[in-house]
């Protein structure tokens, strides 16, 4: 083995971290080594962000040690570790959207002169970092008005803009599309040749095999084993991961695609030329009963948008016709009454009430379902309906009690996902719906999606993962920049037609 | 605008109302201009209102003043500008003005202690009901106190701040639940003083419990009418003072000499 | 047996939840009683209950308010406004149901103002009311001119001084409140909807609650508990006094506040609210029997709130 | 030329940024021109400026606290407290030099403590300063038993009355810090540092800013700003009023959210919070100088601060 002292440049071995009662990392080790990608893999909640953050000098460790270039390492604060050499990019977006791209990415290292910010520099030097990564954005535009895609690579932009020598990625690629990883893996690809080390981490079975040169496997905060990219399987290391053997990522399809047609039924929901100035136009699909259509498209190209406007939060012009009715719903409440659930992408500030329970956050959108005589609530059917799906969703919980924000971030995912699926909808908007679960449970999730499919419930499916759209979707809709490129089906949906589709050269 | 400008102290208050009122009143009857700005009780208002006035360029201005001390900028402010300046209620100290008209406060609160003193057969313990940022009431209180020291079998064994007519209620009740053997209180004000005779018949102490108020205003002469509990009001004449005020002010804008010191002596008002 | 446990059980859980701030409770009374062996006298409870109530009624409104992470300031005005009403009621020749019914209308409408700035023309709500504290401030005086109103109709001011078995009417009062909006924001949907609202309005709005109307609902109630405030007030005093309640809202806020609920929204429980009240009242109360001079009062009631909050805070992190 | 375009280029863009509250304030001096001749005069408009000195110097220091998301209520009563250690420093034989200094770290100091319990105990500041609000009205009163306290220094009283190259010195002194404290926040890293913790304190820390400190810092300038305008107001009415300030707090927070300050904290500009306080001081001066009657001249104030901060988010509704 070449695991020369030289070689490793961070070494964390026997790292212990409890949350009050909750023991998130149990004797964790970790050997990093300089120019090459170490991915950590484990199920939602296993302990990643944790170790991540312990390194970030965000939490500090119960126990353990770690050194980095044979140094202790024990940052009190993100400055210090900053200081020292490594440089984070967060899972949780961590910006401000009040302030630019710019003042974002140098918060706390702006440029000076005589001892007051140099604006000028300011802009020049983001700018510098934004095109050296290559990224497409505005650096003097406020973060606010970003899509979270946009805002995921600010977040990149502003953890590589240290001069590192680890470089931590925690789930990266969780808000971008495919092209935009690209770029992104373009980055990874200059950093190892730069001699950096890179610890990364997703869900995404394919990059991880694409991309790494070590992987290591925990579970339940425990250490499972390190394996050279070469000498595993994906079946292999999920088994490894979840503690048990998967045959499939994608459930079969309830029935057979190339016969699946709209047009042999009366469609569910029929959208007809939904424009809403400067964000999309002219964007006309059906979608039938136990019919799965997936939306693709790349960052901004206005999915999000068009569901909004579909489930009453802003208004657009066209016709939207349910079960042949006409409908304008001037708001959610309106939608979820007609049967129209949604899935949004953002869980942190759309899906979640972080400080309450996850029973709370379970029955929300159904309340008027657990409302008795008087208003009052039905407590008891509450609280069987939440724990009902908690079960059938795997949420990992202490309990029906715990804050919804003390979850890890894929176990909040199947919260938002339980809410929606409390209210029967007839029609399923999930946008984005496994960002950042892992493969156990995306597969949980998959069962779930084409169980209510198979039930009938109409499904728009978005998502950025071409993967995903192709293995669940009856037909795809492809959108490119606001306008609808193609609606495709049967043959037509391979990946090359749909991402020729997605990035305009062919329309 | 000429004429004359007046800044009162508040306008939430039956005697200031009473003597604004009195104050327009005359004008009207002299034909004059005249107007008026609520301080609010703010001295900082109080300024600013004089500065007010004197880019309006009133001929005279009436105050009366927040605080006594604290006015003298305003005097001084208007006195540069030309403005002659009249003190209605509460004298100004450190700045001359050209006259004040104004309640003898100590000597109504010396007033005041005689009739509890008279009232309780010079002996007994009472209690008072204050406010102890504003001048004119602590005259008030120390002449209060005065006269009951002058009697060895009368003891003040509580002093409570009342500002606001509820929060006089709840002083009131919790001296008396303090100490149930007080056989008198003084109120700085009406309000004080209507609030502790509903504390008094509240606590059913009304055969021991005897009242005494102070600016006698028309609620409280009548709760001396009709109100046992209450047994006599100092009454201040804040007619005559707005009166006083403007006729004042009209002869020093026509030039004439007036007194600097016109005291109204306040009256004591008991049962019919 | 199985219910003396559970009695003990939620003696436990609410000790747990309210351990900091009913401590300070007790704590406080502990003290007075033994500077002041007055205090603990069943006569003494009922005047603090009494004194408290205009307090505490407000607070059960601004409980709502501050639950949706929002802000009534106006709300000391309010209980000014409803006094005058209902003087001005009178004064027209009205009996005592009509003249209660317009009181708690114009509260009602009062608090509607509030919430449909905030919500419709999307201001924060600091500032509407900061704005509308002084408008309502301003009408209270235009009836009188600045003047207080006599109030003479015997119910109306029977409500501030007679009792009903044995127990003051406004003790009354002040329980029956409790009691509806406890029961609303703790039982039923409307009260879950506020909590998920302050929790997280974008959240909430796309799981389908009416933010904006529950927004203005909360708003009237606020106003209405005002009413009742004011109304309880002027019938103390028989009168209504155009500076009747003012600052009071810092009171509500901060006895809301003592209570465990969060100016950030989302946390909150009418029973904190109460307890909250009470430890304002109790020390008014007993700092007065003490004859502690009115500026020592101020200091002490400030270092009592901080070091209540201070113990809560304690108590609430302990627990995690 | 190009300079010239440039200036032109940045009226655009402040018109643009300060257009809602900016055509407010133009429209307020309009109007009153219109209604009162000599409410268009230089010594009007110094009287204003004076006038409103008070006001803006504290809502400068209510800027950085509200743009932390946090909220000063004590700043009415340091107000107080300042003058009357300005006073007892001078009753104590001090020259004026060393009073001032005392004063203004007398103002650091309670700005301290309001930080220290807000960021290190984790109090909420809002129930912090209400308590400190209290705490330090009751302070003020202890030297002379709540009777003002006259000041005699010729160089204090100066501050207040006399003027220095023609412009009133009070003038001087809010133009002076008016510049230090928009410098201080939009030109250095400390100012930053506001805007990134109060948009989002999780980010600020995972940037690695001593949030803690910067708070504390933050409360002891608004202490300090508070305490000069204490020296200010003091040094206006040549004494220490026990009663000075009260309620300022209020008007100083409504100057900094018509300023386009956002109570939510990350959003704010001193030159927002300036022009917000010329609307109030121009309010004030406008209606006194049309003799409006006291209890209108509140509802009208309620009604520009309401028509103010509208017309200000819907420009900045507008221009997204
Ligand atoms: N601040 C916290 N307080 C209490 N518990 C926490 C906290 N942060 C994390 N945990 C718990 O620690 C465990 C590990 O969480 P962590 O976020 O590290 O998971 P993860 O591996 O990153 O999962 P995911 O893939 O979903 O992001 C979880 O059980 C989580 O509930
Ligand atoms: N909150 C917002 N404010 C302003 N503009 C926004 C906002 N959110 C998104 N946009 C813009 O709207 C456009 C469409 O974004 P949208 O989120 O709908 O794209 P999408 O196809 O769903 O992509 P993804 O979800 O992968 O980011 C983008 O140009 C984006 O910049
Ligand atoms: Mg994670
Ligand atoms: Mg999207």
């Amino acid at each position: 083995m070449h695991g020369s002292t030289t070689d490793t440049v961070l070494k964390i071995s026997n790292v212990t971290k409890s949350f009050g009662q909750v023991a998130a990392l149990k004797n964790m080790r970790l050997d990093v080594r300089r120019g090459r990608v170490h991915t950590l893999l484990g199920e939602n909640g296993a302990g990643k962000s944790t170790l991540m953050k312990i390194l970030a000098g965000v939490h500090s460790a119960t126990s353990g040690d770690i050194s980095l270039n044979d140094q202790p390492y024990r940052p009190a604060n993100p400055q210090q570790a900053s200081a020292l050499g490594l440089a984070i990019v967060f899972q949780e977006l961590s910006l401000c959207n009040n302030l630019t791209v710019a003042e974002n990415i140098l918060a706390t290292r702006e440029p000076r002169k005589f001892g007051f910010i140099n604006d000028t520099a300011l802009i020049a030097k983001a700018k510098a970092i934004v095109t050296e990564l290559g990224l497409p954005i505005d650096v003097t535009e406020k973060v606010g008005n970003l899509s979270i895609a946009q805002r995921q690579l600010v977040e990149i932009a502003k953890g590589l803009s240290h001069d590192a020598k680890v470089v931590i990625l925690d789930e990266p690629t969780s808000s971008l599309s495919d092209s935009e990883a690209e770029i992104l893996f373009d980055i990874i690809g200059r950093l190892k040749s730069r001699g950096v080390a890179v610890i990364y981490i997703s869900h995404r079975m394919e990059e991880i095999m694409r991309l790494s040169d070590d992987i290591t496997v925990i579970r339940d905060g425990e250490y499972v084993s390190t394996h050279d990219r070469d000498d595993v399987t994906i079946e292999a290391l999920i088994a490894l991961m979840v503690g048990r053997r998967m045959e499939e990522i994608y459930p079969p399809a309830i029935h057979d695609r190339s016969t699946a047609s709209a047009a042999d039924q009366p469609p569910v929901l029929a959208v007809e030329r939904l424009t809403r100035d400067g964000e999309f136009e002219d964007i006309s699909f059906k979608v039938g009963a136990g019919e799965i259509l997936g939306f693709f498209g790349l960052v901004g190209s206005g999915r999000s948008e068009v569901m909004n406007a579909l489930f009453g939060m802003k208004n657009a012009d066209g016709t939207v016709r349910l079960n042949d009715q006409d409908v304008r719903f001037r708001s959610p409440a309106e939608a979820i009454a007609r049967g129209i659930g949604f899935v949004t992408e953002n869980r942190k500030e759309e899906g979640l009430v972080l400080g309450h329970s996850v029973e709370w956050n379970i029955s929300m959108a159904a309340l008027p379902d657990f409302t008795g005589p008087f208003g009052f609530t039905r407590s008891g059917a509450e609280r069987k309906a939440a724990a009902t799906e908690v079960g059938r969703l795997a949420i990992k919980t202490r309990s029906l009690d715990t804050p919804s924000g003390a979850l890890s971030g894929g176990n909040q995912q199947k919260i938002v996902l339980a809410k929606w699926l409390l209210t029967r909808p007839k029609v399923l908007i999930l946008d984005e719906p496994t960002r950042g679960v892992d493969v156990g449970a995306k597969f949980e999730i998959y069962k779930i999606i084409r169980q209510l499919a198979a039930e009938g419930t109409a499904i728009l499916l978005i998502s950025s993962e071409l993967p995903e759209v192709l293995g669940m979707s009856d037909r795809v809709v492809v959108m490119h920049e606001g306008v609808l490129g193609a609606t495709l089906a049967g043959t037509d949906l391979t990946p090359e037609t749909i991402m020729a589709h997605a990035t305009g050269f062919q329309s | 605008a000429e004429g004359i400008g007046a800044s009162l102290l508040t306008q939430q208050h039956p005697f200031y109302i009473e003597l604004a009122d009195a104050m327009k009143a005359e004008a009207k009857e002299k034909n004059v201009t005249l107007e008026v700005a609520i301080a609010n009780q703010d001295l900082n208002k109080q300024l600013a209102d004089v500065e007010d006035f004197i880019v309006k360029g009133v001929d005279v201005i009436v105050i009366s003043p927040v605080d006594s001390q604290g006015v003298r900028a305003a005097i001084e402010k208007a006195e540069k500008a030309g403005i002659k300046v009249i003190t209605v209620d509460v004298p100004a100290n450190g700045a001359t003005v050209t006259s004040h008209i104004g309640t003898d406060n100590f000597t109504g609160g010396v007033k005041a202690g005689e009739l509890m003193a008279k009232v309780l057969g010079n002996k007994g313990k009472v209690a008072v009901i204050d406010y102890p940022t504003v001048q004119s009431v602590v005259n008030r209180v120390n002449g209060f106190k005065d006269a009951i020291a002058k009697h060895p079998e009368m003891e003040i064994v509580a002093i409570q701040t009342g500002i606001t007519r509820a929060e006089a209620l709840a002083a009131a009740q919790n001296m008396l639940q303090a100490n149930p053997d007080i056989s008198g209180i003084f109120g700085f004000g009406d309000d004080a003083a209507l609030a502790a005779a509903v504390a008094v018949k509240a606590a059913g102490l009304e055969a021991q419990v005897k009242v005494i108020g102070f600016d006698g205003m028309k609620e409280a002469r009548d709760a001396v009418d009709t109100n046992p509990v209450m047994v006599g009001v100092i009454q201040q004449f804040p007619d005559q003072m707005g009166k006083q005020a403007v006729d004042t002010a009209v002869k020093v804008a026509a030039g004439e000499q007036v007194q600097a010191e016109q005291p109204i002596v306040p009256g004591v008002y008991t049962a019919k | 047996m199985t219910q003396q446990t559970a009695a003990q059980a939620a003696l436990v859980r609410a000790l747990k939840q309210y351990g900091g701030i009913f401590l300070s409770l007790v704590m406080l009374c502990i003290i007075f009683s033994f500077l002041n062996p007055r205090f603990m006298s069943v006569v003494n409870f009922m005047n603090i209950l009494q004194q408290v109530a205009v307090i505490a009624i407000a607070a059960f409104g601004m409980t709502w308010v501050i639950l949706l992470g929002e802000i009534d300031l106006s709300v000391g005005s309010i209980i000014a406004v409803a006094g005058m009403v209902g003087a001005q009621c009178f004064a027209f020749g009205l009996g005592f149901g009509p003249a209660l019914a317009v009181t708690l209308v114009a509260g009602a409408l009062m608090g509607m103002l509030n919430g449909v700035l905030t919500a419709k023309l999307l201001l924060p709500s600091f500032i509407v009311t900061v704005a509308t504290m002084g408008i309502y401030r301003g009408l209270v005086s235009l009836p009188t001119n600045g003047a207080p109103a006599m109030i003479d109709n015997a119910t109306w001011t029977a409500i501030g001084t007679e009792s009903f078995l044995g127990l003051p009417i406004i003790i009354w009062v002040v329980a029956v409140l409790f009691v509806i909006n406890q029961i609303l924001l703790s039982k039923t949907s409307f009260g879950r909807r506020a909590y998920l609202t302050g929790g997280n309005r974008e959240a909430a709005i796309y799981s389908g609650i009416k933010v904006d109307r529950l927004k203005i609902i909360i708003f009237m109630i606020s106003g209405v508990m005002a009413a009742i405030s004011g109304v309880l007030l002027s019938s103390r005093l028989f009168s209504a006094q155009t500076n009747a309640g003012m600052s009071y809202e810092l009171d509500a806020i901060a006895a809301a506040v003592l209570g465990g609920t969060s100016l950030a929204g989302g946390v909150g429980t009418m029973v904190g609210t109460l307890i909250g009240a009470l430890i304002i009242g109790v020390m008014n109360n007993g700092m007065n029997m003490l004859s502690v001079p009115y500026f020592y009062q101020l200091i002490v009631k400030g270092l009592v709130i901080l070091v209540a909050v201070w113990l809560d805070v304690r108590a609430k992190q302990a627990k995690r």
